[in-house]
């Protein structure tokens, strides 16, 4: 018999869909011990959700089916078990913590019951006895007056505490093992550091196996014992953390660990998987240049490069209204009161957390939101005094890239209609075979094919997408673009890319950027300049050196703390 | 303000209230009940408002007029009701003087003193003709004495609703006398007496219900009635103050023999308690008459066969049942006119036969009537004066070469140039059927018809403004003189009058202005055949039929006589008790 | 929630006014004279002027449009053109028969409705699901029209299995001759019904909570009726709620098919005899129902649902 | 992703690799086909024409019986598809615009013209449609043109508040803002933009609508609105009623059939145009 808690042998997930079969995961396999964490990492669709499901047996079938392989917890094979053996075994000795802690749970119910249902079902105790168990469950994962909150309805928390009380209803019977599926991606980095540090206490309390799934490599670092690597569908590596760290075997897991920018020192352009990996899956050597760090210089009194864009008192105020009347009692103050002043051809950062006003603040400069109050000076002008028609005639000049790739561009256009239709509304290009050809350049510019002109935005990945979005932006030949959280939604090694070619951009055009992201670390990387807010003021400014190294509020300090290190506990 | 919530929950629980009288029925074993069936909803009991076949029936069961037809005798005749004696006519037919009956009571009510009905008196006839034609309270049957009664067109337009204005026509002599004079010869003015709109109210119940009294049934007839409340059904219970009044004892030949008279001499009414129950399905209304719920009801188009043997009368079971057939031949026509203001039929009378010959009324009759109605050869229906028995008219009979021809001669050879000719029905099914029936006959000689169906109202503004090509409707009698037949086609009767056809001919409104002004006689007779004979060749309309039909009854319901005007004539009606409870049984 | 109610209540004011002027339109200004209506086969031109007066359609239209706001917010409709009758006596009578028959049938028909449903997504993707799925769509392309004559002519008339038609007030004794109008209603609903709310419940179904419920180690027979249900029940309110008002009005065929004396057969009756005032009335009275259910539905969903807050 | 294709020719690459929806579409089409013979005078012209004796029931000569006044069945049935799919057609084509822009303008603009829009819709929506019906086709001349343009104008409400409803979630998404940010006008975001993407909408309303339009019908001529001179589905099951007590059947089950598979074919229709085009319910219902 098997002495693992869990073990996975060459495990196989196929979906037969009408469109072909997919196969999710191709011959897995790895154990988890008794008090282990195990790290699970790959970049979307790598198959790391679907092990979890299949370990769970909640693979929705059809379409999907286990076609090889077993999954054995404590010996007894969860593929070939009955439907009343699993339920008996989840929520009890095996439970999961999903990534969405908003829709996780159900919105009509109080969290206390919530709780409450798989103790009663699973411990066989009475109403009253779950109920105090669910307080004092609720305490264990630091919810502050339990018995007030158990009370509450799903919405009435904030999303840290709903991972929490998720986390409480996973460990409600004490699991042997607990199944986290990215529990903090949804999280501020603050929030993500408690939850964090709450899994790995009550770990230790419990003594569980935890199977830790992520796509990012910081926070894998700072829980994991093992970890394991997918790549299309494949293990490409399973080891101890450090090793992994330390000296990675497969080139994917080095290319991983090398596209994502540190808050200290990053190479002049980011490393990506393709440096790594060539086409045919090959390792290709890194050259050691590549690696080497490289230092900003920003001299913020530079009287040579005049200021493009000056925001003086900027203030956008939603109003809140209430009574029998409607009158307007308060204000949401999204952005209060902010100034500053950018230089052509460099990058101001913009960080904060989720409802910070860090994205209301960049509409409010394109005015796509009209601000209350305040100016926002361009070249000379107040963008907040301009008629309609000049401001349509300025917009060619400023633009903006946004944050979802999936939901910026028109589904029903094609890319070159997309390219175009910017040029024909600012009369760039005379005519259409002119401004095709300038889309052509466009798509070569950001390292798409020209074929890929007549194509649909739902015949591309994520990071084409952002790539076409990028190439729209520069269709008007702008000077001044907003990258709204632009790269958030991509995974790391794309992420690098587009980094990459916003900063060839901006060299190669002496474009001037304000980089919205609430990623610490990519601020960092890409900007000459860094402004961080909170709760609509805008709390520090400096180099990006000297918020990093140097900050001076609180709140900057504990931001930056929070960041995953990405390296191993044991280090 | 009221609740509508309120009413609506009200409604719920009030629907379980009134349903106790049927239940108590079968206990009152010695009672007379006669259970009678009414087809429509009973719009209300206002005289002045009983304008329908139904709301009619039910006021002048309660109500009572000076006058009213003879229940056994026809031709139908006028004999005096509430009128002592039949009136006297003067100075040359514009004055008549009525003498009331002595001792004739209206109903108890809150609305009298102490609540017991006072005598009815002259004042009261005067007050009930004038409300006809007060304006405040826009009677149905104001066109009944319009332009007729001395004074009271003049009073309708300037006297404010005064009652107590004089009125040169309408003078109370003393208690129990009233004398009307007309402003000009109206023959026909007396059958107004019989008709429910001028039956006695009492001025008490009108002042005291005002709007409501149209639920208030205050009258002086031999059934007494509550408050009415639009329910399912209305029970009459016998006025025990009733006046004495005995069944007739002579009628018109072979009554003895049906067995019509004997009752003679009796006391009326002869029933203790009437039940009208509103079923407006005819399946209801035959499921319930089978199972002797019902004492009487026509037969349904669908049953015709089944309880009709042609040539034969009713089949061995429904014999059996001691079920008793009733043959009705209605004083009406149906037609489908022709609108003479249109360009295409105007003085067109060669189309207008062709037509009239191409229309298959033995199909028609066949399929809708049970092949039992009379084509109609003119305009008068049979058993009143002016109809010819035995009469064919030249168009009014299938006979497609002939059509054929006639179109040719009208200039529409099989049809050509002929426009898409419109005629407008009311809408229902078997309407809409008969309409497809006559599309079809007419597209025979290439004429082009295209039915529309639509409601009563719309057919009337369609009509009336004169904007129909054609139109089908039927015409019933109000009272039983050709004259109320004829008056169809009088010119001045335009749309918006009667003459919805707008037909016009000097010649036959000449022979119309002066049969109107003769008295009944064998010249007026022979000139009311005249113009039956005219009407025939020009064809103002295609004349359908005159419609007959067969009502059944059970054995135990006596003095069923049929008769085209049955206001107030339940007070005739019997029921037999013991061979009730014998035929049940059998049913 | 209370100011949320008073001012929805003060919103029907806006839209019953803005009902009144289309009602105005259509009967006082579009429509012609009721004189054809009043005074019968007799009508004179005179006569017809008189009458026009007495109703007070000589007045301006303005003031026209008045009377029927006023009509509106006192619910005194005046009387029936036809009847003479007190309209809100005639709502008042007719509305129990209606009631009888439409408040069954949409209880039995709701009840029917859900629990099929949640069989039907119980065994989604399966036979019964698929079967039920084109017995629906079969049902559903039936008129209305041939289940009242079929039904009708073989379960009364054929098979004597029910009245045939008729009616009697008071409980129980309706209850034989409303037992097959309700039947035909519950089928006739039925296809639409499941359809629509098993759409719910499948949404539902795919949330992540459901999964989360399912990780609990929850039997599929509990989160379908303690989880699915409940939040299936938000939206099932409302299209049920919004049904309401309709019950009122009553079931124009049915009940002109089989006799029953009902609201519907009034508007029927009312139509056919262009009764403006009974007409009015109804699509007054229905609006203001309408509203009102509508705003029942706002208050029921933010009961039903906790992230709801009315504003 | 070899080929190049757009979110429509996908949808239609679904929808064709759905057999059931397939066929469906074809009875549309046939029925389409019919409805155009008839109109243009090539088919079952000669309705009236009285072919044999009456009421007789289905043979080999008169497939589906024979009518009161011995009329082809068959043919009436046929003539009737033309006023099903006229009525279904025009119905689509007054509320659509209607429904459309009102819905587009007042969920894109927001505000001051929102409230009116959605006060006059909630006006209409408050009166009973049956009321609206009658009301507007006893304004008008009875018949075909009445009937389409009164199912027309009062069936664009439902449609109108999905479209103002889905316009409201598409005018702050980024593609729209986007638009906005490289100087696109209203016109351009709502017709060139906004409108293309709720358009599926549209087709599955539309094609939902269309068969409510052909089921109205009936009723309407059962309360005597249909269509005047000419047979209709709902006339003939109209005289189904009496019919029937005779025995009769074939009248009210050639209408029954005639508009059973039309009906059902566009209830199919719109279920596989919706798993086609609507991308949230896309891979949910196996």
């Amino acid at each position: 018999m098997s002495k693992h808690l869990l073990e996975v042998k060459n495990l196989t997930v196929e979906f037969h869909t009408g469109e072909g079969i997919t196969r999710a995961v191709d011959n897995v396999s790895f154990t988890i011990d008794e008090g282990e964490t195990v790290g699970l990492v790959g970049e979307s669709g790598s198959g790391k959700s679907v092990t979890s499901l299949a370990i769970m047996d909640l693979i929705p079938k059809p379409p999907g089916k286990i076609t090889q392989g077993e999954i054995l917890f404590q010996g007894k094979d969860i593929v070939t078990a009955t439907d009343s053996e699993m339920r008996g075994l989840r929520g009890n000795d095996i439970s999961m913590i999903f990534q969405e802690p908003m829709t996780a749970l159900n919105p009509l119910f109080k969290v206390g019951s919530q709780i409450c249902e798989s103790i009663i079902l699973h411990q066989k105790v009475g109403k009253k006895e779950a109920w105090n168990k669910a307080l004092e469950l609720m305490h264990q994962v630091g919810i502050p007056n339990p018995k007030n909150r158990a009370h509450s309805y799903p919405h009435e928390l904030s999303g840290g505490q709903k991972q929490r009380i998720c986390i409480a209803m996973a460990i409600a019977c004490s699991p042997k093992l607990l199944i986290c599926d990215e529990p903090t991606t949804a999280l501020d980095v603050t929030i993500q550091k408690q939850v964090l540090e709450l899994i790995a206490n009550l770990q230790k309390v419990h003594k569980m196996g935890v199977l830790f799934i992520t796509h990012d490599l910081g926070v894998i670092g700072d829980i994991a014992d093992d970890v394991l690597v997918l790549y299309k569908s494949k293990l490409v590596e399973h080891d101890n953390v450090k090793k992994i760290f330390t000296n990675a075997t497969h080139p994917y897991t080095k290319g991983l660990l090398s596209c994502r920018p540190g808050i200290k020192h990053n190479p002049r352009r980011l490393l990506t998987v393709s440096d790594y990996v060539d086409a045919e899956g090959n390792e290709k050597i890194v050259p050691a240049k590549a690696l080497e760090p490289f230092e900003k210089s920003f001299d913020f009194n530079d009287k040579e490069n005049p200021v493009l864009l000056e925001i003086k008192n900027l203030k956008t105020y939603y109003p809140i209204k209430a009574g029998f009347f409607r009158k307007t009692i308060a204000h949401v103050k999204a952005v209060d009161d902010v100034s500053f002043d950018i230089r052509r051809g460099t990058t101001y950062g913009l960080v904060g957390e989720s409802g910070c006003g860090k994205t209301t603040l960049g509409r409010s400069i394109l005015r796509l939101v009209e601000p209350t109050e305040g100016q926002v000076i361009y070249n000379g002008v107040d963008v907040t005094d301009l008629n309609s028609t000049d401001l349509r005639n300025l917009r060619s000049k400023m633009q903006i890239i946004f944050q979802d790739p999936y939901s910026s561009l028109n589904p029903r256009m094609t890319i070159s209609q997309i390219l175009t239709e910017p040029m024909e509304i600012h009369n760039i290009g005379s005519n259409k075979k002119e401004r095709l050809e300038l889309a052509k350049a466009l798509v070569n510019r950001v390292d798409l094919e020209q074929n890929h002109l007549a194509r649909y935005p739902h015949q591309f990945s994520g990071g084409q997408r952002q790539r076409i979005a990028i190439a729209r932006a520069l269709a008007v030949n702008p000077e001044f673009i907003i990258c709204d959280e632009s790269v958030s939604a991509l995974d790391v090694s794309v992420q690098a890319q587009v980094l990459n070619l916003l900063q060839d951009l901006q060299e190669e055009r002496n474009l001037t950027y304000i980089f919205i992201s609430h990623d610490l670390s990519v601020v960092n990387y890409i900007s000459d300049y860094v402004g961080v807010m909170f709760q609509g003021k805008l709390v520090e400014y400096g180099t990006a050196k000297e918020v990093y190294t140097n900050p001076r509020m609180a709140y900057t300090k504990n931001l930056l703390e929070a960041i995953p290190k990405g390296i191993p506990k044991t280090v | 303000m009221k609740n509508l919530l309120f009413i609506l929950v009200l409604s719920i629980f009030s629907c379980t209230k009134n349903n106790s009288t049927s239940s108590a029925a079968g206990a009152e074993g010695a009672q007379k009940v006669l259970n009678l069936v009414v087809t429509a909803d009973v719009k209300g009991f206002d005289p002045n408002q009983a304008s329908d076949l139904y709301a009619g029936n039910e006021v002048a069961r309660v109500y009572e007029g000076l006058l009213q037809f003879h229940y056994l005798k026809r031709p139908y005749q006028l004999e005096p009701n509430l009128a002592d004696g039949m009136p006297t006519v003067g100075d040359g037919g514009l004055s008549y003087t009525f003498k009331l009956k002595k001792g004739v009571m209206f109903h108890d009510d809150v609305c009298f003193p102490n609540g017991k009905g006072r005598e009815l008196v002259a004042e009261d006839i005067a007050y009930s003709i004038k409300r006809m034609g007060d304006p405040k309270e826009q009677s149905k049957g104001w066109w009944l004495i319009e332009g007729k009664i001395a004074g009271l067109d003049d009073w309708r337009k300037n006297g404010n609703s005064d009652y107590s204005k004089e009125i040169s026509g309408i003078k109370v002599i003393d208690k129990h006398t009233i004398k009307f004079t007309l402003s000009r010869p109206f023959p026909q003015f007396l059958y107004a007496f019989a008709m429910p709109f001028t039956y006695a109210v009492a001025k008490e119940a009108v002042t005291k219900y005002g709007k409501e009294f149209v639920n208030h049934p205050i009258g002086t007839g031999p059934f007494i009635t509550g408050k009415y409340n639009q329910g399912n059904q209305i029970v009459y219970t016998r006025n025990p103050n009733y006046r004495t009044v005995t069944y007739p004892s002579e009628g018109e030949s072979g009554d003895s023999a049906k067995g019509f008279l004997k009752s003679a001499g009796q006391k009326l009414p002869l029933v203790d308690k009437i039940v009208v129950k509103i079923m407006k399905e005819e399946q209801t209304r035959w499921l319930n008459f089978l199972k002797g719920n019902l004492d009487a009801m026509g037969i349904p188009t669908e049953q015709f066969t089944n309880v009709m043997v042609p040539g034969k009368g009713l089949s061995d079971k429904f014999q059996k049942m001691g079920v008793m057939e009733r043959k009705s031949v209605g004083l009406d026509v149906t037609y489908n006119a022709f609108n003479h203001e249109h360009e295409l039929f105007k003085d067109n009378v060669k189309l207008r036969q062709a037509m009239s010959l191409a229309q298959d009324r033995d199909m028609l009759n066949k399929k809708f009537y049970q092949g039992v109605s009379i084509p109609a050869q003119s305009i008068t229906p049979p058993n009143i004066a002016g109809h010819i028995n035995g009469f064919v008219g030249e168009y009014q009979n299938l006979n497609i070469e002939k059509a054929k021809a006639k179109l040719a001669e009208a200039g529409y050879p099989e049809g050509k140039g002929l426009p898409e000719i419109t005629l407008h029905y009311t809408y229902n099914t078997k309407s809409r059927q008969i309409a497809e029936v006559f599309q079809q006959n007419m597209s025979k000689i290439g004429v082009k018809i295209k039915p529309v169906g639509v409601t009563w109202p719309e057919l009337m503004k369609v009509v009336n403004t004169k904007q129909s090509m054609m139109f089908s409707m039927a015409w019933g009698a109000d009272y039983p003189d050709a004259e109320n037949f004829l008056q169809l086609l009088y010119s001045k009767n335009s749309a918006p009058g009667a003459n919805g056809s707008n037909f016009s001919n000097p010649e036959y409104d000449a022979m119309f202005v002066k049969a109107s002004m003769m008295e009944d006689s064998p010249e007026r007779t022979a000139l009311y055949e005249k113009m039956y004979k005219f009407v025939s060749d020009k064809v103002p309309w295609i004349l359908g039929f005159h419609r007959v039909g067969y009502g059944l009854s059970h054995g135990w319901f006596k003095n069923y006589k049929f008769t085209e005007f049955n206001h107030g004539v339940a007070k005739y009606y019997d029921i037999d008790n013991s061979a009730k409870n014998e035929l049940k049984t059998k049913l | 929630m209370l100011q949320y109610s008073i001012r929805r209540l003060l919103y029907i004011i806006p839209v019953l006014l803005g009902v009144c002027f289309i009602v105005f339109v259509l009967y006082n200004f579009v429509a012609d004279d009721p004189a054809i209506t009043l005074l019968g086969k007799h009508a004179t031109v005179k006569q017809a002027a008189e009458l026009r007066k007495e109703l007070g359609l000589d007045k301006s239209y303005f003031l026209q449009y008045v009377d029927i706001v006023r009509s509106a917010f006192t619910f005194d409709f005046g009387r029936s053109w036809s009847s003479q009758q007190k309209i809100s006596e005639i709502l008042s009578n007719k509305a129990g028969a209606s009631l009888s028959l439409t408040i069954p049938a949409f209880i039995i028909s709701m009840i029917l409705g859900i629990s099929l449903s949640l069989i039907v997504s119980f065994f989604r993707g399966k036979a019964i699901d698929n079967s039920i799925r084109v017995i629906c769509i079969g049902m559903m392309s039936i008129s209305y029209l041939v289940y009242i004559i079929i039904f009708q002519y073989f379960f009364a008339f054929e098979w004597g299995l029910f009245e045939i038609s008729g009616y009697e007030s008071g409980f129980p004794a309706f209850i034989p001759y409303v037992a097959l109008p309700i039947l035909i209603t519950v089928v006739t609903s039925l296809g639409p019904d499941i359809r629509f709310f098993r759409t719910i419940m499948l949404d539902e179904i795919y949330q992540d909570y459901v999964r989360t419920a399912r990780a609990k180690g929850l039997s599929e027979r509990v989160i379908l009726f303690k989880h699915v249900l409940r939040n299936a029940l938000v939206p099932i309110i409302t299209y049920i709620v919004i049904q309401l008002p309709f019950l009122i009005l009553g079931a124009l065929l049915l009940e002109s098919f089989f006799d029953i004396p009902g609201l519907g057969g009034e508007l029927l009756r009312a139509i056919n005899s262009n009764d403006f005032p009974v007409i009015k009335a109804f699509t007054i009275m229905s609006a203001i129902a309408y509203m009102l259910f509508s705003l029942l539905t706002d208050i029921l969903y933010a009961l039903a649902d906790p992230r709801i807050k009315l504003q | 992703m070899e080929k190049e294709y757009s979110l429509w020719a996908d949808a239609f690459r679904r929808l064709a690799k759905n057999k059931i929806a397939l066929i469906s579409l074809v009875i549309v089409v046939i029925y389409a086909i019919i409805a155009i013979l008839v109109s243009l005078g090539l088919l079952a012209g000669n309705w009236a024409e009285e072919v044999g004796p009456e009421n007789v029931a289905p043979t080999a000569e008169y497939l589906l019986g024979t009518d009161f006044l011995g009329r082809d069945v068959l043919r009436k049935v046929i003539y009737g598809t033309q006023v099903a799919m006229t009525v279904g057609f025009f119905s689509c084509v007054i509320a659509i615009p209607i429904g459309v822009t009102l819905g587009a303008v007042a969920g894109y603009f927001g505000g001051f013209v929102d409230e009116i829009i959605v006060w006059f819709y909630t006006t209409f929506a408050s009166i009973p449609y049956l009321m609206m019906l009658i009301s507007i086709s006893y304004v008008m001349e009875r018949g075909l043109k009445s009937m389409c343009i009164a199912l027309g104008v009062t069936s664009w409400v439902g449609l109108c508040r999905l479209v103002r409803g889905e316009v409201i979630k598409h005018r702050n998404r980024d593609y729209v803002q986007a638009v906005t940010s490289l100087g696109g006008g209203h016109a351009k975001k709502l017709f060139q933009h906004i409108l293309p993407n709720i358009f599926h909408l549209v087709i599955i309303n539309a094609s939902l609508r269309f068969q409510s339009a052909i089921k109205s019908e009936v009723i309407l001529s059962y309360l005597g609105l249909g269509v005047q001179g000419t047979p209709s589905w709902g006339k003939m099951i109209d005289d189904a009623k009496q019919d029937l007590m005779q025995g009769q059947w074939w009248q009210l089950a050639g209408a029954t059939l005639a508009m059973f598979f039309i009906v059902l074919a566009l209830n199919i229709l719109g279920d596989a145009l919706r798993d086609a085009l609507d991308p949230k319910l896309k891979g949910q219902e196996s």
